[in-house]
């Protein structure tokens, strides 16, 4: 039980790490956020989990289970609301960008 | 294991680098946020006192069923129920002196309080 | 291990007190007062002090910016010259 | 002529900022009174409010002390100690687990309810000085974030009912609480653009919840002929309905600075509307 606890732990710990590292790899600031909200969230789940396998005298899976869904839940929401935002107020996207939905769209009204 | 003076010196830093800004900025938002640094680093100090070594958070739990008392290890929560309502008090005080600040700008047009006696 | 944790955190409170009063842009001492109130709540867990945790972290970098930032939107976003 | 009075201005305010520094660790190195230093290595544990909270005979150690001429007790074993147990201890001074709890109100009530009248009156002041500021429009909110503020601000909300309720067990109480309803109702205001806040009801609720206040500590007058007095039986260590009074007023309070908290800033983002 502590064995499988530890090693969804060290997995989630290792999503988190690639999150951060694509923080300074990645070209501009959409890039930087896809990777900061989409390994984060992996990350905090598997983290998450494996302590309360690992503990689970001291920790209450219900809990638990509700913090991984209010986690699922509001941090794509919340790095949505921030790249729209920064969209609007004209943080420039990379060279290599081919397509931008979202100009066409504003564009369009 | 943790070296007092420093957890000491980092709240009485922040306390000064507030002052230091509340002394010398002239744009008045810019002198409510040193005044919520100074704020943060008066409930830091003054959780910091009631803290000791190696202390538990005060409240009974149902993991440890015989509590000997003579090796239990609370902290002192008087300055953390102090601190409790101060927290909030401060965001109704900022409150109210963010809305003083928007009459301001209403009223003379500027930020700027060396600018603020020019016009009437 | 507590030890690192908190010069870490404290000493990045100090600059980042350093970045809200030498900030060009308000919007940027703002959020710098919003990372002080975080790791202020941070250092509060670790203290030992969960009540107060819990209403700095909702307070210190919740509402507290919220409402700075409603009051810049009135005043148009002077910037500070 | 301007750019060399700013300067002097900030040499002479570096200057007084570094003389309070050195003061402020000077005081920090030197023992203070009676030979006690203030770092946190070196406390005297039986100064503590917790180990006279723990004993749950705070009165009673008092006593204790003054009927044998002391300040404070030099021993731990000499502390007259009444064992408590998670669960099982009934009929204590405090029913309370979560002793900042029943700090904040029974012991220190008062400030409390004086606490409580500042935020009041603070709140007062902002909506009168908002009045005659015009609301300015944002963007439109996208739809996934109109969906998700209509489905995660509720879940806020109760999470903020549940943390005052259970603020004698679980860390947390009345103002934390206050603050995440706080918090949940700013996530609406600002995610859904048709959601209008009603000022009207967040008014009643504050005044009928600054009542209640009032009337429970009335209440402690008459029966126990004290104010804020704790009428009601404490219960058990550690079960919900226990601590008496605590959980009501804490209840009370977290309405209280939950809808006060909303309402200001719903105001300051709304601007006074002339009613």
């Amino acid at each position: 039980m502590a064995v499988t606890g530890a090693i969804i732990t060290l997995i989630g710990s290792l999503f988190l790490f690639l999150g951060s590292l694509g923080l300074v790899r990645m070209p501009d600031l959409y890039n930087r956020m896809q990777t900061g909200t989409k390994a984060t969230t992996l990350g905090s789940i598997l983290f998450l989990s494996g302590l309360a396998i690992s503990q689970s005298e001291f920790i209450n899976i219900d809990k638990t289970i509700v913090l991984i869904l209010f986690i699922v839940f509001t941090n794509p929401i919340s790095s949505h609301a921030l790249a729209r935002a920064s969209h609007f107020i004209g943080i420039p996207l990379t060279e290599k960008t081919t397509v931008d939905r979202l100009a066409e769209d504003e564009g369009k009204e | 294991m943790i070296n007092s003076l420093f957890l000491y010196s980092i709240a009485c830093i922040l306390f000064l680098i507030g002052l230091f800004g509340v002394l010398t900025r002239k744009n008045v938002i810019k002198i409510l946020v040193s005044l919520s640094i100074m704020e943060t680093a008066v409930n830091l100090f003054l959780i910091i006192v009631g803290y000791i070594k190696n202390g538990k958070a005060p409240i009974l739990t149902r993991w440890d069923p015989h509590i000997n008392i003579h090796t239990l290890n609370f902290v002192d929560p008087l300055p953390q129920a102090l601190v409790l309502t101060a927290i909030v008090i401060g965001l109704g005080t900022t409150a109210l002196a963010l809305t003083i600040a928007i009459k301001l700008y209403e009223h003379y047009g500027t930020l700027d309080i060396t600018k603020m006696g020019d016009k009437k | 291990m507590y030890v690192i944790i908190i010069s870490v955190l404290g000493i990045t409170m100090i600059f980042a007190a350093f970045m809200a009063i030498y900030a060009k842009k308000l919007i940027t001492a703002i959020i710098s007062l919003g990372l002080i109130g975080l790791f202020a709540s941070i250092i509060f867990l670790l203290l030992a002090a969960p009540d107060v945790a819990i209403t700095e972290a909702a307070i210190g970098s919740g509402l507290s910016i919220a409402i700075y930032l409603f009051a810049l939107r009135h005043t148009e976003g002077q910037e500070e010259k | 002529m301007k750019n060399t009075n700013f300067v002097t201005g900030s040499f002479i305010a570096l200057t007084l900022v570094v003389i309070l520094g050195i003061f402020f660790f000077q005081a920090l190195n030197q023992p203070a009174h009676e030979g006690k230093t203030m770092p946190v290595d070196n406390v005297h544990l039986e100064d503590r409010v917790s180990l006279h909270y723990v004993l749950k005979n705070v009165n009673e150690a008092s006593q204790y002390l003054e009927s044998h001429g002391k300040s404070y007790f030099n021993e731990r074993d000499e502390v007259p100690s009444k064992t408590i147990e998670f669960g099982k201890s009934k009929n204590l001074e405090e029913g309370s687990a979560n002793e900042v709890t029943s700090i904040v109100v029974n012991y220190r009530g008062f400030d409390t309810l004086g606490e409580v009248t500042v935020l009041f009156i603070s709140i007062i002041g902002l909506t009168l000085l908002m009045r005659g500021i015009n609301n300015k429009k944002i963007r439109e909110p996208s739809l996934i974030l109109k969906t998700g503020t209509t489905f995660l601000s509720p879940l806020i909300v109760l999470f903020g009912i549940y943390v005052f309720v259970h603020g004698h067990l679980t860390p947390g109480g009345g103002f934390p609480g206050g603050a995440i309803i706080a918090s949940g109702i700013l996530l609406l205001i600002i995610g859904l653009e048709s959601f209008q806040f009603n000022s009207v009801l967040s008014k009643s609720i504050e005044s009928l919840a600054g009542l209640a206040f009032v009337g429970i500590a009335l209440a402690g007058l008459f029966v126990k002929k004290s104010f804020l007095a704790n009428f009601m039986p404490t219960g058990t260590v550690g079960y919900l309905y226990s601590a008496g009074m605590v959980a009501l007023i804490y209840i009370v309070v977290g309405l209280k600075v939950g809808a006060e908290l909303a309402s200001g800033i719903a105001k300051l983002k709304e601007g006074g509307k002339n009613d």
